[in-house]
């Protein structure tokens, strides 16, 4: 099974929506009843290998990270203590299935997909039926007249060079380097590890978080959960909505 | 007369070749009204079919096309080694999907659809002229819409829009139809 | 077998168009010996005339053309000859603009910088007589070179093609659009 996924082309994916079908298809499992945990931990040791492949994570497959994360932990409530109060601005989801809109846009997406694939059959019937060009017809003298009057001016032909110019400047290959990311899941873990050995006391989540920067974010939420899952630390919550603190574990030795 | 109009439909759609015959050119070449050359055209077709000849008639939209049929293609590639066809990247063609169910379209809404950026994919459909703008949205971003060209259904074997296959959600034989998805573009 | 030789036959009379069908030709891709070819196109010339048929298969020695009859010579000559339009196509527009600064160019040099084919804008331009052939390449394909001409300048009155405004290049407003335009990640 391992291996198996190893095999896949990391960068085979049309985007994170293409992986999660991808990952629900392997897993044989109902999209209507995603089991949310184990297809999270499947995306994100994913998004780690094209990491540690040093491919580019585009933002869209962290956004994504961090949406499956915040659906999981809505399923981890029991759903009888669904807030109902909006006092706190907070969103209600009562009694809907907080994964509804994923699987929605799962649904959607794929049936695109799989139009896509008849569209490309037909292009490829298509190519069978061949067509010569267009006959060279010499028009009798009757038709040798004078040309008329054009109504074009040079301003509508300079406006036809700048567009294909502009076609030309979208289609042209980017090779401009585009900074997508600074840090890297593992050197993020890293740097928790220390702040939160270094501290006396719990460090506070929000405090691991580079404000204004999404990617960057997404990084610390990530690692954090996998520092909590290899058991490097542990969040505290003093209650619903309280901040989150990061202590280190003493039963652990220090993480370098 | 009737039998007249036939052949000389025939004719130009010879001399148009893979141009293909619009069947407003025609009218205003015959001096007839263009539902009535449709109608002509199509029953062109039918003929070629009825009779079993050598050739075919594809329609697009309003554009007719003579072509050659799919079980000689061996011997056209063989006469003449047509330029192979480029396919589109899957990413094109996802995009291309989108514009043509939704159109017209924003690049903003093919992009929530596919979950990733179509900026690229958008301006190489465009330019290979598979889809056009189509003015922009009314209020404040002015997005540009985007539609399907006419030939984008030559390039699909479409005759229209309402050829496209269906794209009703596939209920419990959805993961076979998917996998089988490549056999069943007849309906 | 003998009907299908006659349908393949007519496909690559089809498919040549203009130039013809040499008999030799057929004979390497149908595999048949060329007088067998000959008898077959000859039989099938005289089918088209009995079955009163829109086209007709002229020969020309060894060689047999599809073609059109003169009896609808004057509808031919009435498709082949819309009535003068006074404006210009985007695509015809596109193909003038880069013949005019990048002259003297091929079509297939507009082709690779339109990024679509460009046979039937080139055609309408030779027509209205802005676009004229100018020689052909040196070397293997010989592809024939297209420039502007005398009209050309008349029409949008420039006195020389050195009147032509010149085109900057705008590589601060590239960088700006690579900036703002975000990565993409197709390909």
């Amino acid at each position: 099974m391992q291996t198996e996924r190893y095999n896949v082309k990391l960068d085979s994916f049309e985007g994170p929506l293409d992986l999660l079908l991808h990952l629900i298809k392997q897993a044989e499992v109902d999209i209507y009843d995603i089991p949310v945990a184990q297809i999270t931990e499947q995306y994100m040791s994913y998004i780690q290998k094209m990491q540690a492949l040093e491919l580019d994570v585009a933002s869209e497959y962290l956004v994504m990270a961090s949406t499956l994360l915040a659906i999981k932990s809505q399923m981890l409530l029991p759903s009888q203590e669904v807030w109902d109060d909006a006092e706190d601005g907070v969103e209600e989801w009562g009694e809907e299935d907080p994964r509804e809109e994923l699987v929605a846009q799962l649904q959607t997406y794929r049936r695109y997909k799989a139009v896509a694939a008849e569209l490309r059959e037909n292009q490829a019937n298509r190519a069978h039926f061949f067509s010569k060009p267009p006959s060279k017809i010499t028009l009798g003298i009757a038709y040798a007249e004078e040309p008329t009057s054009l109504d074009v001016s040079l301003a509508d032909m300079l406006q036809a060079y700048e567009n294909v110019k502009q076609r030309l400047r979208l289609e042209r290959p980017r090779t401009t380097t585009v900074e997508t990311q600074k840090w890297s899941v593992e050197e993020k873990m890293q740097m928790i590890t220390s702040r939160v050995w270094f501290s006396d006391q719990p460090v506070p989540f929000l405090e691991l978080y580079a404000p204004g920067k999404v990617d960057e974010q997404v990084i610390s939420f990530m690692a954090l959960l996998q520092l909590v899952k290899e058991g490097h630390v542990r969040c505290k919550q003093g209650g619903l909505f309280a901040d989150i603190y990061i202590e280190a574990r003493e039963d652990t030795t220090k993480h370098e | 007369m009737n039998e007249d109009i036939g052949r000389i439909l025939e004719t130009l759609l010879y001399v148009s070749g893979d141009e293909g015959l619009e069947a407003a050119r025609a009218a205003e070449v015959l001096g007839i009204d263009r539902h009535r050359i449709i109608a002509e055209l199509q029953a062109l077709a039918s003929r070629f079919e009825d009779e079993g000849r050598a050739l075919t008639i594809l329609q697009f939209d309003t554009r007719f096309q003579m072509a050659t049929r799919d079980e000689f293609s061996t011997y056209v590639e063989r006469y003449a080694h047509p330029p192979q066809q480029k396919t589109l990247s899957q990413a094109a063609l996802e995009t291309l999907a989108i514009v043509a169910y939704q159109q017209p379209v924003t690049r903003t809404t093919v992009e929530e659809i596919r979950g990733v950026n179509a900026d690229h994919a958008m301006s190489t459909l465009v330019g290979k002229g598979l889809v056009a703008e189509s003015g922009r949205v009314k209020g404040a971003g002015r997005a540009i819409l985007y539609k399907t060209t006419a030939r984008f259904l030559d390039v699909f074997n479409l005759r229209s829009l309402d050829d496209l296959p269906s794209l009703e959600e596939e209920e419990p034989a959805e993961q076979l139809d998917l996998f089988l998805s490549g056999y069943d573009k007849e309906n």
